[in-house]
């Protein structure tokens, strides 16, 4: 039995100065925002174009964007409420991406959370606050088996990109038929009825607007998350399975159960963010009820280089983005569509790894740690 | 006319833009570039068909003009993901983005406001002499020029997958590339006629939704068909002929769904949702998996 | 006939090629013999225009060959066979072997005449293969031989392989050189890259030997021997034969009986039995393929066996998982470096505890220790001398033999009972070889129980006290070192000779 | 390898020279004064829009009226309501001289900010359209009690609010009796051996089902025999906006026999037009006079929904100090809020009992002789 004993090691041998620790930090961030750089460099040229095209001045444009998304209080609170979810859908990527897999599930997830908030704040009795608590386990709880179902059907061999993909429409309909049947309310805007006024989650207040106290949990999320991944034995075989399975299987750890926990985790984030978005912003689900916010998600991750203080950025860029936009539309007529077509070359670069190396040198491709799974769809 | 020479007409024309932009699919996945953004290539190129049509007058440069711009986005996939080793999931995903917001800023340039286009004249029906008067079957044969184009273009794709030169080259590329180059083929230049194909096909697709079903552009027309073709290629495992026919089966669900032959005890919701179901089902059970060529995902490099 | 002048190539500050001077002559088989990373591979990539060279130049006939792409080497008449094989496994031989020349008129592929030529080609070089077989389904050797194919139907004149014997057994090797000959006899020219400098004095006519990215000498190979090639090769003087303390053989550390188990494509392993002993090191050869990796991972937990029983210092660990098995002292070097053995973007901190991050020394309730991890790694890094010494440097930026001391300084940290190592040595340099078989031999001195599984026939005569040859899933032969002839080792390696008389051969799928 | 890295180059190279135009660009026009946004925005809109030259006229009349409107995800060009409600602000502009502002919303999300936006900015009055911005209205009015709103299709009762809604029904059934009628007669279009008649509705709700009852009851109240056929394009909110679904429905409905088919269902009835003309049968339009805008379809007359009239008149009522705020304003056929396109294109077609008809019938429910259902009669 002599294998079980590794010497006895010295706790302070390993550890590293304060200053060791930042310059590291410090480099690693700036190596971490060279690709997201390039592709927002490239969007915002693209940007230019576009706005000369519609005939608008392009620093009146540029400058009602900054201000529409930074610039004012309302403007930061309409930031903030735009990042809410997107911080959660963020993670919802960022999480599974660690582990291996590519969750483009995350509208389905988000919808589905939505609705199983909804559920509960509308028909359980008890005090507000805690129907909400109770709203946002379950939220989240429904996304992880929204989210587990991929992760099944990996194991099953079904590759999660396609099975995500179409478990978005899937949690789609269901949604929308849950809020126009069994939760259906009264009103004028089709969909659920409104929950209870103390299931609500209290604003931020601060002339913050809309913004709600979800941001403050999507940082804890993020902060939660950052701590599973980094720093506990399950956020170390995770990763060990999402970078290398062979060596996962090597070390004894099973990759199946981890990818299934990454993905599932990810759906988690996913139905979470979605149960803030009805419970908080909302306070229903309507129909039509917000698009685009589990596939805006991706490209925060990928802004985000999967890390998810990157998450949390890549959230309040969008954010801010949409919020921008806005402004924009308004001080200069520039339609809202662009700031779509911003985020799509922002996405179509932000993983363009040749194209770094092109204007930076080779060095570069060490830069592109995280943005990318090295496996084709058919590993 | 009756019931059945409906549904099968409704089936047809349901199933004509899933096929175009499912064999669109096929050229690029077979090159070994996945191809997500179907969706947006069908939904710019259904804009490209009506705009080029209202500014030309003439339905068939609109139809060119559908084509070339589906080959500019396929070519924008291909620049990304073959040039500039992006990821092609992520790729894929920007370029529908870049579609919907593309054609949502479109839009107000061509035409002032978004919605819905001018009408333009359409493609027309063609009965073929003979055969459209068989029953039912004879819905086969009284359709547009594109359905005709459709027809030919499954048996052709099979031929050029099958027992052409570039087919043989088409199939190694998306395999082992290494192999293709070694042999002395460019690799980057088969990608790009690969993705290139797929983003004109798709465009077809896209140009018989506007052009032909319909005669006008609507800002999101396509609808998730993209996708749809997406999972009937993988039905019919990147075969020219079983993408058809897989085509054909959500094309036939959807004609089921509109004519309401089922009596509506389902709630829609749930009938939307049964070829996103069925792929599912293809993939995990009925006769094994659906693999995808093995190199599709990963970008080519030299060194 | 063919001159290589001056070729020099760099990946970054590395020099891969350092004007490299090469002459082939008409009707030549020619050795290209050097250390791994010497730079061999890296030349006939650029001599067949899949790299770039920075400077030099290459006449073929006299003429500057201007090759840029490997379309242009095609078409100057150079054929390579690849260490990895360049086949598309759905596709069937004919496809294979026309694939970018395809028959056929306008853009019509005529498979028939492809598979004809296919047909012909096998016959005028007594290279068997079936045209219409599925590549996928074929074995490594008729592999090889699709490769051939594929230059010949390209009327090669030049014919570069690299490393190709490291797939064959010995008798295969001969009849592989039997071929060339032949080919020579026809008109064409070989240049031939090897790493085992014994097989190149039987076959080649002359010989150029490479180090660390220059030419050391071109000799002919009928004035020189094997002592001056591997002089040349590795810069002084090497000492060939290992020195091995004797070690009485004790106590059956690991015992395993009938052992059947999966690979990817059905049944890997059939039925094998084996047991090591304390002080003893098992030498398993084979070539690759027969069930030597999913072995190794039966024995070492990491896959778990359809059938059969193991046993660790006679306890039951069939069922026991990876980390189980390395908490009751078996430690286990895998094949492959970079997919198993490591992880590439983690630190070496975090590799070092690949396999014991749950013990409580490293981590307590899910909670990982990271700087009792740190100190932990950089103790083993000192001891085995890894370069950088930075636990928190990338295992991806280390070089291949650094990589494999972080991964046998992991492995024999806390003094293993038992030692599982799957060709340890693979794609590293001589020094870093050389390190390796002394932690291995110093292992056994201690009294260790190892199981040493190598392709290479010569690691094993060196190391092993005893040997075993796998073949098709099965151990058809078993011997004492001492007593072992290349002959007889080759013989079974093959699946001839063994006890199963038999076996069918390798060649069993091909039917023409 | 070359290929890439020259592409790389040119692909630079071409947004930098586009950034450099830009910035001359820029410069040179940025001559509006970008922290006056409602001065910058007048402009902007003007130019935006078709009927920029009339938009100028307000820059001459200084009215003290900044009028705005936010749109619901349909956007600009729905040909419906959005249009309609735009067109009336078009009005007011140039007839009133008000001021205008169009914010367009992506997503649900941005109806709430939109309307803050427009309200922070001193606009007033501000209209929501669409009943989907019922629930941004009751959260933002409130917070700013002192500026006016409206909302279209739907009622917020806040002081500040007036609810501007539409008696759909009443105009329905003025199609519906134009089709009652319509389906007896023998045309090319029709056939009067079967009198089946099509109703293709959106998204199901309690909206569009007003204008079912409204129809049907108008096709029952002259044609006791006749069927209405009744489908819905879906239920999702791209019911609205799926023409090809549009398409299918209304040729199965054409299949078991109407001949003459009502749509309400915003863009998917763009597939109803297009059914209409490859069968040759007679569609109904909707909101505006659809058979204006789509020449040689059969479409032979289309229920109009006045929402312009209602934003002008409330732009109008709010400029002479009496705003209808708290209230709730009911447009029907006597307020000129909805009523029946003329027989267009296809007025030969129709016979003049048919005409008279219609106008019986209008002015039956303007006497308040016939009351008309708002919800389909089981």
């Amino acid at each position: 039995m002599s294998g079980d004993e590794i010497e006895e090691v010295d706790e302070a041998e390993g550890r590293r100065s304060i200053g060791e620790i930042l310059r590291e930090q410090v480099v690693a961030a700036g190596r971490a925002l060279i690709f997201p750089a390039v592709a927002l460099a490239i969007a915002l040229l693209v940007g230019v174009v576009v706005i000369l095209i519609t005939g608008n001045s392009v620093i009146e444009a540029y400058a009602a964007l900054l201000r529409g998304g930074f610039g004012s209080r309302q403007a930061l609170g309409r930031t903030i409420s735009n990042a809410t979810p997107l911080i959660f859908t963020g993670l919802a990527v960022a999480i599974p991406f660690r582990g291996g897999l590519f969750n483009i599930g995350g509208e389905g997830q988000l919808f589905i959370g939505a609705i199983a908030g909804v559920w509960i704040g509308l028909t359980m009795p008890g005090p507000g606050p805690l129907v909400a608590f109770v709203a946002i386990i379950v939220a989240g709880l429904a996304g992880w088996i929204w989210g587990a179902i991929p992760g099944l059907l990996k194991i099953w061999g079904a590759h999660e990109v396609i099975t995500t993909i179409m478990l978005n429409f899937i949690g789609i309909n269901l949604t929308f038929w849950l809020a126009k049947n069994p939760l259906s309310g009264e009103g004028a805007v089709p969909g659920t009825g409104f929950v209870p006024e103390g299931v609500r989650l209290t604003r931020l207040g601060g002339g913050l607007g809309a913004a709600h106290y979800g941001f403050v949990l999507g940082i804890v999320a993020a902060i939660v998350a950052y701590i599973l991944i980094w720093r506990t034995t399950k956020g170390y075989e995770l990763r060990t399975v999402g970078q290398a399975p062979g060596a996962a299987r090597y070390a004894g750890m099973s990759v199946a159960a981890n990818s299934f926990l990454a993905i599932a985790l990810g759906g988690m984030f996913a139905g979470l963010g979605g149960g803030l978005e009805s419970l908080g912003t909302f306070g229903k689900v309507s129909v039509p009820f917000i698009s685009n916010l589990g596939f805006n998600g991706i490209g925060v991750a990928l802004l985000g280089r999967n890390h998810p203080a990157g998450v949390v950025l890549g959230a309040i860029f969008f954010g801010g983005l949409a919020a921008g936009a806005q402004q924009m539309q308004f001080s200069t007529g520039v339609p809202l569509d662009l700031a779509d077509v911003l985020l799509a070359i922002v996405l179509l670069f932000v993983t363009a790894t040749k194209l770094v190396e092109y204007l930076l040198g080779r060095r570069a491709r060490t830069f592109a740690a995280g943005t990318r799974l090295e496996k084709g769809l058919a590993g | 006319m009756d019931e059945l020479t409906a549904l099968l007409a409704s089936t047809i024309r349901n199933a004509t833009p899933l096929a175009f932009a499912a064999l669109g699919g096929l050229f690029s996945e077979r090159s070994g570039v996945i191809n997500i953004g179907l969706e947006g290539m069908m939904l710019i190129s259904a804009f490209a068909g009506v705009a080029g049509a209202q500014g030309s007058g003439s339905t068939v440069f609109g139809l060119l003009v559908a084509l070339a711009v589906g080959l500019l986005f396929g070519l924008v996939h291909a620049v990304a993901s073959i040039t500039f080793e992006a990821d092609q999931i992520i790729s894929g995903i920007a370029i529908n983005l870049l579609a919907l917001g593309g054609t949502g800023l479109l839009m107000v340039l061509f035409f002032g406001s978004g919605g819905t286009s001018p009408r333009i004249e359409p493609f027309s029906r063609i009965d073929i002499p003979l055969l459209a008067d068989i029953p039912i079957v004879g819905a086969i044969f009284s359709q547009s020029v594109l359905v005709y184009l459709l027809y030919a273009l499954v048996p052709i794709t099979w031929w050029v997958l099958y027992r052409s030169r570039f087919g043989l080259r088409l199939r190694a590329v998306g395999e082992v590339p290494e192999a293709v180059d070694t042999a002395g083929v460019n690799v980057f230049r088969l990608r790009y006629i690969g993705v290139g194909l797929s983003g004109m096909l798709a465009g077809l697709g896209g140009a018989f939704l506007s052009m032909s079903l319909l005669s006008a552009f609507t800002e999101g027309m396509t609808n998730g068909r993209g996708f749809i073709a997406l999972a009937a290629l993988i039905f019919g495992r990147w075969n020219p002929v079983g993408a058809f026919a897989a085509a054909l089966l959500f094309g036939f669900a959807q004609a089921v769904v509109f004519r309401g032959g089922i009596g509506f005890t389902v709630p829609q919701e749930f009938i939307e949702m049964f070829p996103y179901l069925l792929v599912i089902v293809a993939l995990v059970g009925f006769g094994g998996r659906a693999v995808p060529p093995a190199a599709s995902g990963q970008p080519y490099r030299k060194e | 006939m063919l001159e290589m002048r001056g070729v020099t190539k760099a990946f970054g500050s590395t020099v891969a090629n350092d004007s490299i001077d090469l002459e082939l002559r008409k009707g030549e088989i020619h050795g290209l013999l050097g250390e791994n990373g010497a730079g061999k591979s890296t030349l006939v990539k650029i001599l067949y225009g899949l790299y770039k060279a920075d400077e030099g130049e290459i006449y073929i006939d006299g003429e500057p060959a201007g090759i840029t792409t490997p379309s242009d080497a095609v078409d100057r008449g150079i054929g390579m066979v690849h260490q990895h094989f360049m086949l598309v496994p759905t596709l069937s031989v004919a496809e294979n072997v026309v694939l970018g020349a395809e028959p056929g008129q306008g853009p019509r592929l005529d498979i028939a005449a492809a598979e004809r030529a296919v047909r012909d080609l096998s016959e005028r070089y007594g290279l068997r293969v079936d045209p219409t077989a599925n590549v996928g389904h074929l074995s490594v050797g008729v592999q090889q031989r699709v490769e051939v194919l594929k230059t010949l139907y390209r009327d090669a004149r030049i014919l570069v392989l690299d490393e190709p014997t490291a797939v064959l057994t010995p008798q295969e090797t001969d009849e592989l050189f039997t071929v060339l000959r032949g080919f020579v006899d026809e008109g064409l020219s070989i240049i031939l890259i090897t790493h085992k400098l014994g097989e190149l004095l039987g076959v080649s006519d002359r010989i150029t030997v490479i180090r660390d990215g220059k030419v050391v000498d071109t000799v002919v190979t009928s004035e020189t021997d094997e002592a001056e090639l591997a002089r040349l090769m590795v810069g002084r003087e090497v000492v060939l034969q290992v020195a091995k303390e004797d070690v009485e053989a004790g106590d059956v550390r690991m015992e395993a009986s009938d052992l059947i188990v999966d690979g990817a494509s059905g049944e890997a392993v059939s039925g094998v039995g084996l047991e090591i002993r304390s002080g003893e090191i098992l030498g398993v050869a084979g070539v690759d393929g027969n069930g030597q990796v999913e072995l190794a991972e039966a024995l070492a937990g990491v896959r778990q066996p359809r059938s059969g029983r193991i046993e660790l210092a006679g306890e039951d660990v069939t069922a026991l998982d990876s980390a189980a098995m390395r908490a009751r002292g078996l430690a286990y070097v895998p094949e492959d470096r970079g997919g198993k053995g490591l992880v590439g973007e983690f630190t070496l901190a975090e590799n070092f505890v690949l396999k014991t991050y749950r013990r409580s020394m490293f981590s307590k309730i899910g909670w990982l220790l990271r700087n009792a991890i740190r100190a932990f790694a950089r103790r083993r890094i000192d001891a085995f001398d890894v370069r950088p010494p930075n636990p928190q440097a990338s295992a991806a930026s280390l070089s291949g033999g650094n990589q494999q001391k972080v991964i046998v300084a992991r492995e024999l940290a806390g003094e293993p009972d038992v030692l599982i190592a799957n060709q340890p040595t693979r794609g590293v340099d001589v020094g870093a070889i050389e390190f390796i078989h002394g932690q291995l031999l110093e292992q056994r001195e201690r009294g260790a129980a190892i199981l040493l599984i190598s392709l290479e026939l010569d690691e094993i005569r060196q190391l092993a006290d005893r040997i075993a040859v796998m073949y098709d899933g099965r151990i058809v032969g078993e011997i004492d070192a001492a007593d072992a002839t290349d002959e007889q080792l080759g013989l079974w390696m093959a699946g001839r000779g063994g006890p199963d008389e038999d076996q069918p051969t390798g060649d069993d799928r091909v039917r023409s | 390898m070359r290929t890439p890295k020259l592409l790389a180059a040119l692909f630079a190279l071409a947004l930098l020279l586009a950034a450099c135009g830009g910035g001359d660009e820029g410069e040179s026009s940025g001559s509006s004064d970008a922290s006056e946004p409602a001065a910058a925005t007048s402009e902007a809109a003007g130019g935006a829009s078709e009927a920029g030259s009339e938009g100028g006229t307000s820059s001459t009349d200084a009215s003290d009226v900044m009028a705005a409107m936010v749109t619901d995800v349909g956007g600009l060009g729905d040909q419906s309501f959005n249009d309609s409600a735009n067109a009336g602000l078009e009005r007011a502009a140039s007839e009133l001289g008000a001021q205008k502002n169009v914010l367009e919303s992506g997503a649900p999300t941005d109806y709430v900010n939109n309307l803050t936006q427009l309200a922070q900015n001193n606009f007033s009055p501000i209209f929501a359209v669409g009943f989907l911005m019922t629930d941004a209205v009751t959260e933002v009015a409130p917070q700013f009690p002192d500026q006016s709103f409206a909302i279209i299709d739907s009622v917020v009762e806040e002081p500040n609010v007036a609810s501007l809604t539409f008696r759909e029904e009443q105009g329905s059934y003025l199609a519906g009796v134009a089709a009652g009628l319509m389906t007896q007669e023998d045309t090319e279009f029709t056939n009067p051996d079967d009198k089946t008649v099509g109703f293709l509705g959106g998204l199901e709700g309690p909206l569009i089902k007003k204008f079912e009852a409204g129809y049907t009851a108008g096709v029952q109240s002259v044609c006791e025999d006749c069927e209405v056929l009744v489908e819905y394009a879906g239920t999702t909110p791209e019911a609205f906006n799926d023409p090809a679904a549009g398409q299918e429905i209304a040729l199965r409905l054409n299949d078991r026999g109407a001949d003459i088919i009502y749509h309400a269902s915003g863009a998917t009835g763009a597939g109803l037009f297009e059914a209409a003309n490859d069968r040759q049968f007679f569609a109904i339009g909707v909101d505006s006079d659809q058979a204006a805008v789509n020449p040689g379809i059969p479409i032979l007359t289309s229920m109009l929904k006045r929402v312009d009239n209602a934003v002008f008149q409330t732009v109008e009522q709010f400029a002479n100090d009496e705003f209808p705020g708290g209230e709730v304003q009911t447009f029907g056929l006597a307020e000129d809020g909805v009523g029946l396109a003329p027989f267009g294109e296809f007025s030969d077609l129709v016979p003049s009992e048919v005409t008279d008809a219609v106008d019986q019938a209008r002015q039956d429910i303007i006497d308040g002789n016939v009351e008309v259902p708002t919800e389909p009669q089981q």
